[in-house]
């Protein structure tokens, strides 16, 4: 019956924008487009050279765990076809919709991210990530530049972070925008 | 001597030298029956061995100071709201003999029946409280399923406006409520002391000798104490006891915090229990506030716990009641304690025909203290078990009649 | 008018007032005041009354050991109670109010307690009130508990705001002294990263007592501040944990008149240092004599603190009373400064003395005065007019964080005073914390240990001081003093006096931890911070024994209260827990749901429609709906987990108890999940969407946890098959479409034949949508009717349910919440968490046939067979019905044989779910009954005592619709 | 101990991300006599010393693995993944 295409809402498409507390912007919170992620299982003892060399763009592997990465952002190809790349060995599972990506910068990045996660940050590389507890909250926190971080959080609490990084980031005077 | 209002009047004009609370005897070589552990149970059950079945040559061996273990460190609430029918005759016994307690050994052990008030914040969780509030008062015992409102009117400062988790009533079980919990320890110890009982601190158990097949002396680090039959009371150590006779039990041992918050002019006058996180809290005659939550999760005997419980036992206190934000917490500490494997107690014989085993109280073993002193008594005395802990038997896991209040299996550390 | 204040000198900025009130009275002071500094300049020494007896008490120390000077301040929902005046800073309009008194702080009647306190000795509750018996619940506890406590807490919400955050650092200096400044410069300057906290307003410790080294003080905060040294003044670390985790809490705001909103008012600091440096400093010990506690007594080093940081003069004569040399150097001071002092007493050998004052050899006999020091009576001495003391008992080092980890504090000979073990894993103690005195001598100590803790963790680091000599000999502990059996008193704040504790001691509690408990010596506040190590001394000569061989009690967390506030952060109100939102939560919202907390989950419990007046009427209108026609429930919050590989089947296969390895590819299966112990776990449906890959459902309560064990069972149990799992509940919208015209429905959005040949009940596949995406489809059904759970990637389950809904209106398709799903399940006997409730087996739902005898092994097979799990007189699950079809059953109700007794005795099973039936028109039960699954027909009672009811009822089969299944299958 | 858990895949976490199971036990084999099962279930050795516990790091990399410290003073001697060393 639909005879238009089913359009998909983004998680966060009702967040809160905008500039939060003191004055100045020590920190920019960006919601990220729903492009692309997928989790990448590695059956045990499988070399992962096959799948980091299948990653494209900036960090678009995020280790989370012995034997799985999230593979994020925007690259062409379908799920089917990169599965059908990549096996026997991974296993690719979609949560291009389950989880949501945000992205954190600025001088004070670190500084309200140590807030959150006890991950010490000066240990983070580039290119670094981490699945670590934010609060209450489960993420995977990448880094992406030297004062640049992302977040990915399950979409059912997409709002809960993003509303728990607006407050704790009043201090420094965060700006909020879509992406 | 007796604890009576003129004694008080006339200690305070004449100002009469004092006799201690109980004797400090050396230990004799040998005594009818050695009551391993000096806490709340130790010396309940040689309290009760000498004034329900006349046995006095008794002595109760304690490795600190009398009172150094749980009964000393627990938040002191007592309460008869269980569930299960193997339990529920047992505590409300110990509430009958808590409701007695002061008159019957003379020491004010300020037994404060305020009420305990569990907080429900889903369907699911009223039914589950119906269902053991019925299950109460098939036996007599009160229980009373309060609405919102009726919450409201007894507690007005809890957080009703604006709660994650909306209170939608309580079960109240109005002879629940506090007793000062050291007190508990030092009139047991008297009483008992009285009767003819040694108490004997900072004595030691390091390991139990046997000889055809029956215990015949325990080693301590007073010296060997020879004993026609033992009895370990050990609470948080009973895994360690236990082993000294070649017993390994259905228990892990964790720890638990408490804290104390300072001194304030009455602020609740019941204990009440958050649902939909872990705390509890109730407010001591001294004005403190003491409060606790759940237990630290790993296997422990460090009596001491961690940062991360504290805060969640604040932030499930602050959303409970949002004016606790302002109170100040003035001291954390940690028990150890027996965890059995379905949550529920074990007062029985074991393999060795002279020795008997209580333990596994976990961390609610404190209201129990006087049925549990009673019955580990009779089951001493008489050989048999009292009828209203019949049902805690060591052989219960092996044969599959559990007593699982929570339902959640043999995880210690779920209970 | 601030009579006390000092023309000239301390650390103020004397060109802004600030002005505040006590007991309503209005003062002023200056910035760099703490409260108790401008109450003393404003000549208030009366600042309080004491717990038992209500002594009127002035200010004993200027730290944050003060046990007497506790009052509250702020208004409204920041009514503080018991807070430190010496530690509270002063900001404009502070408002402070004494406690514990009435009618006034000058005028209390509570001080009658004081004539009965012969009477009131230690351990006086526990021999008294029990007569009569019923007094004690009526009159007396009453009395107590109102005399209970110090200040009083608001009940109002707490308008600010509190954070956290985690900080990691090579070296955590605790303590801002000289010691502590050495440890960090020198760590600092060694490429370290250094976190410095002190819980004063100011880094600085003694420095800031003595004028001559504020330029020192000056050069090294500046180069600290150039090193990029984490400086956390006003931050209390308050604990040290395993693994290296200081707490601590920084009072970000609390010395403003108005916080930000912005910025948290203290934040609570958890700092994982790989090595730290304790430089807590010394506490000075006060002196136990009669009148010990008269306003105008402090320690010496709270006088100096006074005279120098805030030019405020502790009264117009002082006498000195010294034990060392402490003593000696503040009457010269306070001479240099013009101070008048009375006399120089000294109880031990001090230095030789050239100033005026007379120098007296002696010990003090008794102080005299009531609300203000009059004068000191020198034992077989003197008497001195004064109206100020200063006394220096000697110093004991502050080790309370070194303790807190299970060391036991030692007792030095050499040092007069209990240290803590010097080198611990991961803390190192310096300065005057471990027994040295002297700024030379503190600043060359903490160089060193910042070097050697730098050291243990591979850094070369060189002290930024030498060793220096110590400025003084250690004194020891002088016990009680004075013949007098007038009151002396050792924990300040709760009133306890050399005699309580030689009473414990003869009554039998001379154990120090026993004398604790007995007299609450050490329990207060301050825990004992003054007052321990005096009590040590009088329990040693009670029982005739040392110092050492007393002992001190357990040091535990915290160093000084913190506030629940700072230890909850934001997790508060509505922030407790965070909400976790369905992917159709928006739709939901559309169309007008009530929502329901399940887990962190907001759940659509029911659709109210207008002019529906209460739930009752949606739900059965939801219910009804769905049987006649169709509906569409968000089933999102269910877990749901995928599992790939080639082991994965038969890793299924050893998680249920049922079979698994047989599963058709497209297919799908209602499995139970036991426990190690047989009981059951959970229960699900399960799909086999390739050779390899599943798809598993789990109820929302569980979700985590059936991860989890999924995940423990992989790598821990068999980390041989080739499994993995991923946690895919995010990712899916799934909806249950449900009710006859289910099919037709969702057949107009589903570009696969539905009918039942193609699609039968069972059946579990990917699908076409029109429009673009793809969705899994699965014909399941948990309401017994007709149903099918179509799950599409989150984003597009908004737009996907408005589609079915769309597509359904002809039929009169419904949203139907978790309320109309709890009714059609219970119609259908289809159990949930309500009924798997930990302690049933399959048997007692009569899925004993679901559990494979042939599989050589599965999670719960090897228990399962016990004999309290086979009882055939088990509770077992039945349906319940009332005899009289209005009356409503209720859950939780328990069931008793028909004429039996209510006793627990004749109990025999309860309640677990209950539902009006619209359908049937009445109230309808499961129940799990003691043998209940042959007793179908029989009459019972279901009793409901709360409510006082006992409702004829009768047993049923436990399936109220459809027992025959066609509607699944049609 | 606890505090801070060295999770050899993450690092050092604290204790709010794992989430603790027990004793490290063998399963026994399927076909073992009923009391060993009992035994496996419900009975712990329980030791005032050192002890090898199953910690999940449940906020972290959702690993199972063997953490091997001491009852009494809570030191941490070794972390290892559960599946290390098993066939
Ligand atoms: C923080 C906390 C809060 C609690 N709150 C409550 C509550 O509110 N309500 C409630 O009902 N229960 C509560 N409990 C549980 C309750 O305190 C215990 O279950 C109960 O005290 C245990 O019995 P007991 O008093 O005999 O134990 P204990 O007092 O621990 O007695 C056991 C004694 O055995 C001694 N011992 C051990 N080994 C040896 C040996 N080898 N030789 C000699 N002596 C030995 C120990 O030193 C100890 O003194 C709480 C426990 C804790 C830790
Ligand atoms: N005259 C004597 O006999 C004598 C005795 C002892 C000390 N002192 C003098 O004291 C100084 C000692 O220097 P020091 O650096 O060892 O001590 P200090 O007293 O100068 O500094 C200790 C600092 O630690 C802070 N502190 C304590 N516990 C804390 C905690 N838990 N959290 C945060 N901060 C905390 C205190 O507020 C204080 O600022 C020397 O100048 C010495 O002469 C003199
Ligand atoms: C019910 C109760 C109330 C307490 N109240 C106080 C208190 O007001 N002040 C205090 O310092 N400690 C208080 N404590 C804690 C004790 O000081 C002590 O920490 C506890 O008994 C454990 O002993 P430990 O710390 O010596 O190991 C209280 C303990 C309990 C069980
Ligand atoms: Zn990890």
């Amino acid at each position: 019956m639909p005879d238009t295409l089913l359009t998909a809402r983004p998680a966060l498409a009702n967040a809160a924008t905008g500039h939060f507390g003191l004055p100045g912007a020590g920190v920019t919170l960006t919601a990220l487009p729903e492009d692309r992620l997928w989790q990448a299982l590695a059956r045990p003892g499988t070399d992962p050279a096959p799948l980091l060399a299948y990653g494209a763009g900036p960090c678009p592997l995020r280790s989370i765990g012995p034997g799985q990465w999230l593979i994020v952002g925007v690259g062409t190809g379908t799920l089917a076809e990169a599965q059908a790349a990549l096996a026997p060995g991974f296993a690719l599972s979609d949560q291009t919709h389950g989880r949501v990506r945000v992205s954190l910068s600025g001088p004070s990045a670190a500084d309200l991210l140590a807030k959150g996660t006890a991950v010490n940050l000066a240990l983070l590389p580039e290119g670094g990530a981490a699945q670590t507890l934010f609060g209450h909250l489960g993420i995977t926190l990448a880094r992406t530049g030297p004062e640049a971080f992302e977040l990915a959080v399950l979409r059912g609490f997409a709002l809960s972070l993003w509303d728990e990084l607006i407050l704790l980031g009043r201090e420094y005077g965060i700006g909020a925008r879509a992406a | 001597m007796r604890y009576s209002a003129l004694s008080v009047l006339l200690n305070g004009l004449t100002g009469k030298a004092p006799a201690p609370a109980w004797r400090s005897p050396e230990p004799k070589a040998e005594y009818d029956v050695v009551i391993v552990g000096g806490g709340g149970h130790g010396l309940a059950t040689a309290y009760y061995l000498a004034r329900e079945f006349g046995i006095t040559n008794v002595a109760v061996l304690e490795k600190g100071y009398v009172g150094s273990g749980n009964i000393g460190r627990n938040t002191t609430i007592i309460r008869s709201n269980y569930l299960l029918p193997g339990n529920n005759p047992f505590y409300e016994l110990s509430m009958k003999l808590w409701e007695g307690l002061e008159q019957d050994f003379n020491f004010n052990a300020m037994v404060s029946q305020r009420g305990v008030v569990n907080l429900i914040h889903s369907d699911a969780q009223r039914d589950a409280y119906r269902r053991r509030g019925n299950a109460m008062r098939l036996h007599g015992v009160d229980a009373e399923i309060l609405d919102r409102d009726q919450v409201r009117r007894i507690l007005p400062f809890l957080d009703f406006d604006n709660a994650r988790f909306p209170i939608k009533g309580a079960i109240r079980q109005r002879r629940g409520g506090t007793v000062r919990h050291d007190a508990v320890a030092w009139g047991y110890a008297r009483g008992a002391s009285a009767r003819g009982v040694d108490i004997i601190p900072h004595c030691e158990v390091t390991a139990i000798r046997q000889d055809h097949g029956r215990v015949t002396e325990v080693e301590t680090s007073r010296g060997t104490i020879r004993c026609k039959r033992l009895a370990l009371a050990t609470a948080g150590h009973s895994g360690i006891t236990a082993a000294m006779a070649g017993i390994t039990l259905p228990i892990e041992t964790h720890a638990l915090q408490a804290y104390v918050s300072e001194g304030l002019k009455p602020f609740i006058d019941t204990v009440v229990t958050f649902g939909a996180g872990h705390f509890y809290l109730s407010q001591s005659d001294k004005g403190g506030l003491v409060f606790g939550g759940d237990i630290e999760g790993y296997n422990s005997y460090a009596q001491r716990g961690n940062l991360a419980n504290i805060e969640h036992v604040a932030e499930a206190g602050v959303a409970m009641i949002p004016a606790l934000s302002r109170v100040r917490v003035l001291r954390a500490w940690a028990g150890v304690m027996d965890m059995s494997m379905d949550g529920s107690p074990i007062i029985d014989k074991t393999h060795l025909p002279n020795l008997y085993l209580n333990a596994g109280w976990c961390y609610g073993g404190f209201k129990a203290t006087p049925a549990s002193g009673l019955c580990f008594a009779h089951l001493i005395a008489k050989d048999a078990p009292h009828e209203v802990a019949r049902a805690f038997r060591l052989d219960r896991f092996a044969r599959g009649h559990l007593i699982d209040e929570k339902g959640q299996g043999a995880q210690p550390n779920l209970h | 008018m601030t009579s006390h204040r000092l023309p000239t000198g301390g650390r103020l900025d004397r060109s802004r007032r600030v002005e505040f009130s006590f007991d309503g009275k209005a003062l002023h002071g200056h910035p760099g005041d703490t409260l108790a500094s401008a109450l003393l300049a404003n000549g208030q020494r009366l600042m309080a009354r004491s717990f038992k007896y209500h002594r009127p008490r002035g200010v004993i120390t200027a730290g944050s050991a003060e046990p007497n000077a506790l009052m509250t301040i702020g208004r409204e929902g920041r009514t503080e109670p018991n807070t430190r005046a010496t530690m509270a800073e002063l900001y404009q309009w502070l408002e402070a109010n004494s406690q514990n008194r009435w009618p006034s702080l000058d005028q209390d009647i509570g001080a009658l307690n004081g004539l009965l306190s012969r009477f009131l000795g230690a351990g006086f509750y526990y021999k008294t009130f029990m007569w009569p018996a019923s007094f004690w619940e009526k009159v007396y506890e009453p009395i107590i508990r109102r005399a209970a406590g110090l200040g009083r807490a608001t009940t109002l919400q707490d308008p600010d705001r509190y954070e956290k955050t985690w900080a990691h650092c090579d070296l955590l200096v605790i303590g801002g002294g000289a010691a502590g400044l050495a440890a960090a410069l020198t760590a600092a300057r060694a490429g370290a990263s250094v976190v410095l906290a002190d819980e004063g307003m100011e880094l600085g410790g003694g420095m800031l007592s003595d004028p001559a080294s504020w330029p020192q003080l000056a050069e090294i905060l500046a180069e600290l501040a150039t090193l990029g040294v984490r400086l956390l003044p006003r931050t209390t670390v308050f604990g040290w944990y395993d693994g290296n985790v200081f707490g601590a809490v920084e009072r970000v705001q609390k010395h403003l008149a108005v916080p930000s909103p912005d910025a948290p008012i203290e934040r609570l600091w958890r700092i994982a240092a790989r090595q730290a440096v304790l430089a807590s400093g010394a506490e000075e010990r006060p002196m136990v004599f009669a009148g010990n506690d008269i306003p105008g007594i402090m320690t010496a080093s709270a006088t100096a603190s006074y005279l120098h940081r805030q030019a405020v003069a502790p009264g117009k004569r002082t006498a000195i009373l010294t034990q060392g040399p402490a003593g000696f150097t503040l009457a010269a001071q306070m001479e240099a400064l013009g101070l008048e002092v009375a006399a120089l007493v000294s109880l031990g050998n001090g230095p030789a003395w050239q100033g005026k004052a007379p120098l007296i050899r002696g010990i003090p006999g008794k102080a005299i005065g009531g609300k203000s020091l009059k004068s000191l009576q020198i034992e077989g001495g003197p008497r001195i007019e004064a109206d100020a003391i200063a006394m220096s008992g000697g110093f004991s080092p502050v080790i309370h964080l070194a303790c807190h980890r299970g060391a036991r504090p030692v007792w030095s000979d050499a040092r007069h005073a209990f240290l803590a073990p010097s080198e611990q894993d991961g803390l190192l103690i310096a300065g005057a914390a471990a027994g040295l005195s002297g700024h030379a001598a503190c600043l060359g100590d903490g160089a060193a240990r910042a070097a050697a803790a730098l050291a243990r963790i591979g850094l070369r680091a060189e002290p930024a001081f030498g060793p220096a000599p110590e400025d003084a000999v250690a004194q020891a502990p002088l016990g009680e003093l004075g013949k007098t059996k007038a009151k002396k008193f050792v924990d300040y704040q709760n009133d306890v006096h050399a005699k309580d504790l030689t009473l414990a001691a003869a009554e039998g509690y001379a154990d120090a931890e026993l004398a604790k408990r007995y007299t609450t010596s050490g329990m207060a506040t301050d825990q004992g911070k003054l007052g321990n190590i005096n009590a040590a001394a009088i329990l040693a000569k009670a029982r005739g024994t040392t110092i050492a061989a007393v002992g001190l009690t357990t040091f535990r967390p915290f160093y000084t209260p913190v506030s629940f506030g700072a230890l909850a952060g934001t997790s508060r109100g509505h922030d407790f827990q965070p909400t976790r939102l369905s992917p159709l939560h928006g739709w939901a919202k559309t169309l007008g749901a009530e929502f329901v907390e399940t887990g962190l989950w907001l759940r659509s419990a029911w659709f109210p429609r207008a002019g529906e007046t209460g739930w009752r009427q949606s739900v059965d209108r939801e219910v009804l709906t769905v049987r006649r026609a169709a509906g569409l429930c968000d089933v999102s919050t269910l877990g749901k987990i995928e599992i790939f590989g080639t082991d994965a089947a038969e890793f299924l296969n050893r998680i249920y108890c049922n079979g698994f390895a047989k599963l058709p590819v497209g297919r799908a299966r209602y499995g139970l999940m036991l426990r190690e112990d047989g009981f059951i776990y959970d229960d699900g449906t399960t799909s086999r969407l390739a050779t390899d890959h599943f798809y598993m459902t789990t109820t929302t309560a569980l979700a985590a946890g059936v991860m989890t064990h999924l995940e423990f069972c992989a790598q821990a149990l068999w980390p041989d098959l080739d499994v993995r799992i991923a946690s895919a509940t995010d990712q899916w919208a799934q909806m249950a479409i449900a009710g006859p015209m289910a099919r037709q429905i969702l057949q107009r959005i589903v570009e696969a034949d539905l009918s039942n040949e193609a699609f039968p009940f069972m059946a579990a596949r990917e699908v076409p949508l029109k429009g673009g995406i793809m969705g899994r489809l699965f014909r399941i059904s948990f309401s017994g009717e007709l149903a099918y759970e179509l799950a599409v990637p989150a984003g597009y389950g908004e737009a996907v349910a408005d589609a079915i809904m769309a597509a359904g209106a002809p039929e009169g398709i419904c949203a139907y919440g978790a309320e109309a799903l709890a009714v059609l399940r219970i119609e259908k006997g289809h159990v949930t968490h309500a009924e798997i409730n930990g302690t049933v087996v399959p048997a007692d739902l009569g899925m004993g046939k679901m559990v494979s005898p042939v599989k050589p092994d599965f999670i719960g097979k090897h228990l399962l067979h016990r004999e309290g799990l086979t009882d055939p007189q088990r509770p077992q699950l039945v349906g319940v019905v009332p005899l009289d079809p209005a009356t409503p059953l209720r859950t939780g109700s328990h069931v008793l044989a028909k004429g039996a007794a209510a006793t627990l005795e004749n109990d025999q099973g309860y309640l677990t779910s209950t539902a009006h039936s619209p359908h049937l028109g009445h109230s309808i039960a499961l129940a799990l009954v003691a043998g209940g699954s042959q007793r179908h027909g029989e009459e019972v009672v279901v009793w409901d005592g709360l409510n006082d009811a006992a409702i004829p009822a009768r047993l049923t089969s436990p399936v109220f619709i459809d027992p025959k299944n066609e509607k699944l299958h049609a | 101990m606890a505090s801070l858990i060295p999770c050899p895949h993450c690092g050092p976490r604290p204790k709010e991300e794992f989430t603790v199971r027990g004793a490290v036990l063998p399963r026994p084999a399927a076909d073992a006599p009923v009391e060993e099962w009992q035994a496996h279930v419900y009975l712990r050795e329980n030791p005032r010393g050192d002890y090898a516990e199953h910690w999940h790091h449940s906020g972290g990399c959702r690993r199972w693995l063997v953490v091997k410290r001491n009852t009494a003073t809570h030191a941490v001697h070794s972390v290892t993944d559960a599946a290390e060393g098993r066939p």
